[in-house]
């Protein structure tokens, strides 16, 4: 069974590494600052007993106030995962740190929400819309999308 | 009319002619090497044309045309081996171009 | 049919000696025959293409075309027809006139090589004394339309097909060669029909190696699976022939049958005695063994994967080729040092020597360790 | 011969032989070789992730049988789970029984396919497809005699499945049990030891283990890499944990290793299915659920294994009667991620064989 | 009368298809007229009773040869260069046609012994007793394989990429 | 995994090939000879059992697709009574989310498959051809007294019983 972490004690794990990150945390759910999450994120892959080598899912969601991001981590050794979260703010400019090269398989991931929601992932190698055509106007998951 | 020697010697010495001319008139190197097997075929032809009208049981002419054959395949292999090797080096197959030993 | 009968064209290359009992001499006899052949080999290749669905579909536990005319015989027909209604269509800026003329240069080689095919004793439409270098020469030059299609087409896909028939048909036609003059060897003759008649036993059996190595590499010549490289469908989709389209698609695809029905005739002559066969008339054995050839064709081609383009390559240069320098080496040996040695110790010797070599060659030909490479 | 030559774009797709629908390539080709890899996707991007915004939870069933159409049963199983879990309903064991049973025929089906297609794009001419269609139709039959479909199932319910098996379905899917394993060994005896598919798959389209984790492959491309993992063993769903079955995993990570896992799960599925059956107990098939159903406000990952590797629902609920967020992790789309990787550097004729033994289904890639 | 007939359509065949040749622009065209122009040649030959050879001139010259040249033209793709005359195309049309008519002139005026010896009905069988007997062309024969063997070495010497 | 090379592998391979062609084929000659196809088919038309029905639009309201219309107004005893109830089967996708829908039990799937139209408009239905009447073929989907009814499927796995 995989086991979900606490995740309380992963961020205070992360709040010791990375101090401030953290914004709040209960059941398997971290969530952690825009600006930190590229640390937080190899912070959670890289440190031995969590080892989150595995990103199984990325995602987003539009709450109309704030988008969410949802990265599925999973350590394949340990069989646990835990779920890191992020939420931006800013509607107009979302953008957010891309996490390819920590785990290449966020990449169609990364343009399927740059594509459908509109968030930017500077450091991504190839950021393109994915399955919509160049020149669609709007971002159709986001809530006020009209068709 | 019957045709005769001088008919396959003509049409041989004509297409040794063509083939000169490309030879000697043509930028592209493989045109070049084209013309030349053309002037080939022609001394193949007045070869075999004198074996068959001057010792038709000797067959000596058409033995030197097969050897003309086979060195000609083997010119064709090494020439195109040297223009791909020098179109990979300069990328172009212009024998005017090619002046490297031109001084 | 008098093409049937025995000796009805005497006709050389010195074509001075003619039945003159017909009017204008040699020219009508040719003209009429060469009418009878041609019929004739585009007949069978509809027949064979009718044949090959059928066949291929029980291998593959369907059915098959059955719709049209008794058994679905007349679907070839039926194709023909659709194939030739269809629009005509020559894609933007291509070579029109190489675009054009690449299907005649195709497939007129092809129905070349059935001059000297002896289909019952001494019937053929010409029995050149150079009959089997005849075919090896003319058959070489349906290449020449292939490559013409594939850069004709202005299609990337062609142009690939165009750059992999050179490679694989330049490369196969040297243990082709090379087997055949095994047989040379053996008959003494060039002649097709010479060949046929020095085969008190059939030559499969003489020169196992030779027949195995000649079937690979014309499988390979006429690009039939497992080396169907230049028409491979799930890579270069159709591979020279995606342009075209109408009757001129469907020359390439009468030259592709047409060429199949030569390899399995020319195997027919070389190596299983051509028209002999006790009982039966000569022209009926002839198309017995020519059908059961072509159906152990249609069998590789059922069961068969594709091969890809180095290790197509490599078995030419690597297996095929060096197998066929050994079989000539052996032959020779053979003829020169035992003419009178009985045919069966031969037969023999040359059996066991091919599966020696064979399974020899095979662990060669794999490479060290587990790693595979052609 | 490596001669100087000019690379050229090819663009395999979208309608070509090997991609398996409407699914492009744009290759970069230095003679045959492939220097650079872009796949496009789209064609059938058909936004049913924000369809399934406008609907209420038993509506998206039916979309979810339109993801990956070679495995609809597994897609209702995933999302009935997922809707199970954000909604905390159990399912009946009945159900989750037949659930099992009917995912794990699925799992052959796809398998099936997977194979049959690879085999395909290695270029034997139909027979090997045409086969496995042969096994394929007789587990349509099974389905088609259960849900009254032959495709798009639309099985599962929120709580249950749709209906009872028929009384003469599971002797018919006892007698296909038994004489699978014979069919499959045949087609293994046609294949697996044919030294021309033997050198075409070995070796060729290397995966190793650490990409395979890093590129988040999931399924047979995962296991054929040699990692272990599995969700019905990793995070056992349903009634999972009663079945006694191995997971069989690859070595070198090559198109030869996941053909070989396909096969083997096949057989494991066989066995899964033998034990289910054993097991089947009677009674309800659909737990007691409300009406209209109002899952709490939440979200809710479910995830099962499906054919082509982990398929999962993401959902969000704003407490009405409609998903508030329906998000898919498509097994099919992340695996194609190490496409580029495994593609440069091979010849066209592997790169369709790598291709193929991806499988995806383009369904699920653009959904 | 067939044998004039063929005569003059090989030959008319053959120097269209050799001037096509030189003059085309069009590479590609230029290497298929190549294959007819050789085509011509084979016909030639049967017409001189040298059908070994007629078959050898196929099998080597558009078999192999030209397939060659229509290799090199699809790799160095320079059709677009196309075939152009230099500078000295009047110089070298000059040097032809003097060469032509020179050579003419003394074939028109030599006296040819022509034998009057009827050529032997095949000659593969004469070719490979000349070949191949004790005082016969057995020599060459094998230094030809000598030259063949270099010249394969030197192709692909050439053709290698030293970069590896 | 060791790898033989002799070649035994493709003669295995060929020879279970042949051991297909000697199989029955498992193509069913469709027109000539028809399958029984499931009891649960569901087809892409509707059966409506008009006296059952009491109006209520839950089928309506369950169509992912939105493909049946339906306007109901009440009668002077103010009973829900149906005036227009179109089935648009090029939008159906045969889901069945309908019939489960339907409180009364009065709508069925339809085992009909042949029902290609030559103009889009024809595929649009009203309750007059949805109507259920004594030719019309209710399928067993979801209603277990239909389907008892019904011929049992033919299986491929139970072999060519159909062909006999």
């Amino acid at each position: 069974m995989t086991t979900a972490l606490a995740a309380t004690e992963i961020a205070a794990k992360l709040e010791a590494a990375l101090p401030g990150s953290v914004v709040e945390s209960n059941g398997n759910t971290v969530v952690v600052k825009d600006v930190q999450l590229f640390r937080a994120a190899s912070y959670l892959k890289t440190t031995a007993g969590l080892d989150f080598n595995y990103l199984n899912y990325l995602t987003a969601t539009d709450y109309q106030t704030h988008f969410e991001l949802i990265y599925d981590l999973i350590s394949i050794e340990h069989n646990h995962h835990i779920i890191l979260k992020t939420r931006l703010t800013d509607r107009e400019k979302a953008t957010v740190a891309s996490v390819v090269s920590l785990w290449r398989g966020a990449d169609f991931q990364e343009r399927e929400i740059y594509d459908l929601f509109g968030i930017n992932f500077p450091e991504h190698p190839n950021l393109k819309r994915i399955f919509l055509w160049d020149g669609f106007q709007g971002y159709p998951l986001r809530k006020d999308f009209k068709h | 009319m019957t045709i005769g020697l001088e008919h396959y010697l003509v049409l041989s010495a004509i297409l040794f002619s063509i083939g000169l001319y490309g030879a000697l008139a043509k930028h592209n190197a493989i045109v070049i090497l084209m013309s030349i097997e053309i002037m080939l075929s022609a001394v193949n032809i007045a070869l075999i044309a004198f074996s068959r009208f001057i010792v038709p049981a000797e067959l000596t002419g058409q033995i030197f045309a097969l050897f003309a054959m086979a060195v000609a395949a083997a010119e064709t292999a090494v020439g195109l081996a040297i223009i791909i090797s020098i179109y990979r080096n300069k990328e172009t197959i212009d024998a005017n171009k090619i002046d490297l030993m031109k001084w | 049919m008098s093409i049937l009968g025995r000796n009805v064209l005497p006709l050389t290359v010195h074509a001075s000696v003619l039945a003159p009992d017909w009017p204008w001499g040699f020219w009508s006899h040719m003209i009429i025959f060469v009418v009878i052949v041609m019929a004739f080999v585009i007949l069978m290749a509809m027949g064979f293409i009718w044949f090959e669905r059928r066949v291929i579909s029980r291998y593959q536990i369907r059915i098959g075309p059955n719709r049209i005319g008794p058994f679905g015989l007349l679907q070839p027909v039926a194709d023909v027809i659709k194939i030739l209604i269809k629009e005509d269509i020559v894609p933007l800026n291509v070579d029109k006139i190489i675009h054009l003329l690449a299907p005649a240069v195709a497939i007129i080689p092809a129905i070349m090589v059935f001059a000297v095919i002896p289909f019952s004793n001494g019937a053929s439409l010409v029995d050149l004394n150079i009959g089997i270098l005849y075919i090896v020469a003319i058959s070489s030059i349906s290449i020449v339309g292939q490559v013409m299609a594939g850069w004709g087409s202005n299609n990337k896909y062609a142009l690939i097909s165009a750059m992999r028939v050179i490679a694989q048909v330049v490369s196969y036609e040297i243990p082709l060669a090379l087997s055949i003059i095994g047989v040379v060897l053996f008959a003494g003759t060039l002649s097709m029909n010479g060949i046929v008649q020095q085969q008190s036993i059939p030559f499969i059996l003489l020169q196992p190696l030779g027949f195995i190595i000649y079937f690979l590499a014309s499988l390979a010549e006429v690009n039939r699976t497992p080396f169907d490289l230049l028409e491979a469908e799930g890579e270069i989709v159709a591979g020279y022939n995606i342009e075209y389209s109408g009757f001129k698609f469907a020359l390439f695809y009468l030259t592709e049958y047409t060429e199949a029905i030569a390899i399995s005739t020319i195997i027919t002559t070389l190596y299983l005695a051509g028209w002999k066969g006790p009982f039966l008339p000569p022209v009926l054995w002839f198309l017995i063994k020519v059908f059961a050839v072509f159906t152990l064709i249609i069998w590789v081609r059922a069961t068969l994967p594709r091969l890809r383009i180095d290790q197509v390559m490599g078995f030419a240069w690597k297996f095929l080729l060096p197998l066929a320098f050994i079989n000539l080496l052996i032959t020779g040996v053979q003829v020169v040092a035992w003419p009178d040695l009985s045919q069966w110790v031969i037969v023999a010797v040359n059996i066991v020597l091919s599966a020696v070599l064979i399974v020899a060659f095979s662990r060669m030909f794999r490479t060290k360790g587990d790693k595979v490479e052609a | 011969m490596a001669l100087k030559t000019e690379t050229f774009i090819l663009n395999a797709g979208p309608q070509h032989p090997s991609t398996h629908g409407v699914f492009r390539m744009r290759l970069t080709l230095d003679g045959e070789v492939i220097q650079d890899v872009e796949p496009v996707f789209g064609y059938l991007h058909r936004g049913i992730e924000k369809l399934a915004e406008g609907l209420t939870y038993p509506q998206d069933i039916v979309f979810t049988d339109r993801l990956d159409y070679l495995a609809s049963m597994t897609n209702n199983q995933a999302y009935v789970v997922a809707v199970e879990k954000l909604a905390g309903i159990q399912a009946p064991e009945r159900a989750e029984y037949l659930r099992v049973i009917m995912a794990e025929l699925m799992r052959i089906s796809s398998h099936l396919m997977a194979v049959g297609f690879l085999l395909n794009d290695l270029g034997a001419f139909l027979t090997p497809l045409l086969y496995m269609y042969r096994e394929r139709e007789k587990i349509l039959d099974l389905f088609d005699m259960v849900c009254g479909q032959r495709l798009t199932y639309n099985y599962m319910r929120i709580g249950g499945v749709s209906q009872d098996i028929p009384e003469e379905f599971i002797p018919a899917l006892k007698k296909y049990i038994d004489s699978l394993p014979g069919f499959i060994n045949e087609y293994e005896q046609l294949l697996a030891t044919n030294e021309i598919v033997l050198i075409r798959t070995k070796n060729v389209g290397i995966l190793t283990k650490e990409s395979a984790i890093n590129y988040s492959a999931a399924g047979p491309v995962l296991r054929g890499s040699g990692v272990k993992w599995d969700i019905r063993k990793a995070d056992p769903y349903s009634v999972y944990e009663r079945f006694k079955f191995e997971v069989p995993v690859g070595s070198v990570g090559d198109i030869y290793d996941r053909y070989r896992v396909r096969i083997e799960e096949m057989h494991q599925s066989i066995a899964i299915i033998r034990q289910a059956m054993e097991q089947l107990p009677q009674g309800e098939i659909q737990a007691k659920i409300p009406k209209v159903l109002r899952p709490p406000k939440g979200e809710a990952y479910g995830h099962i294994e499906g054919p082509k590797g982990e398929l999962g629902f993401y959902l969000v609920s704003d407490g009405s009667t409609n998903p508030y967020r329906l998000h898919v992790r498509p097994p099919s789309l992340i695996n194609l991620t190490a496409l580029k990787e495994l593609l440069v550097g091979v010849k066209i004729a592997d790169a369709m064989a790598i291709f193929g033994s991806i499988d995806i289904c383009v369904g699920e890639v653009d959904r | 009368m067939g044998q004039v007939i063929a005569f003059w359509v090989f030959a008319v065949a053959i120097i269209g298809a050799a001037l096509g040749v030189v003059l085309l622009k069009n590479v590609f065209r230029a290497a298929v007229l190549l294959v007819a122009c050789f085509f011509g040649v084979a016909g030639i030959f049967i017409l001189l009773s040298a059908d070994f050879l007629a078959a050898m001139q196929i099998l080597i010259y558009i078999g192999a040869i030209s397939i060659l040249v229509i290799l090199a033209i699809m790799l160095t793709r320079e059709v677009a260069f196309g075939s152009p005359s230099n500078k000295f195309q009047i110089p070298a049309f000059i040097i032809a046609a003097l060469f032509c008519t020179g050579v003419i002139w003394a074939i028109l005026n030599t006296q040819w012994q022509i034998s009057s010896v009827a050529p032997g009905a095949t000659t593969t069988s004469g070719l490979g007793v000349k070949l191949f007997s004790k005082d016969g062309f057995i020599l060459p024969v094998e230094i030809l394989p000598t030259v063949l063997l270099a010249t394969i070495l030197g192709a692909i010497v050439l053709v290698k990429d030293r970069k590896k | 995994m060791k790898l033989k090379s002799y070649g035994e592998g493709i003669a295995k391979g060929m020879l279970v090939t042949m051991k297909n062609a000697i199989r029955d084929p498992i193509t069913t000659q469709y027109p000539e000879k028809r399958l029984n196809i499931s009891r649960r088919s569901r087809g892409n038309q509707l059966v409506w059992n008009k006296t059952a029905c009491i109006s209520c639009s839950m089928c309506a309201r369950a169509c992912p697709v939105n493909c049946i219309t339906m306007v109901t107004s009440r009668d002077e005893n103010k009973k829900l009574q149906m005036d227009k109830m179109d089935v648009d089967t090029g939008v159906c996708i045969s889901c069945g989310l309908c019939v489960e829908a339907c409180p009364q039990k009065c709508l069925f799937m339809s085992r009909d498959y042949e029902k290609a139209v030559y103009s889009r408009k024809k595929l649009k239905l009203t309750k007059e051809d949805i109507l259920m009447t004594d030719s019309s073929k209710p399928s067993g989907y979801y209603s277990p007294e239909n389907e008892t009814k019904l011929p049992k499927q033919t299986l491929l796995i139970d072999g060519k019983k159909w062909d006999k």
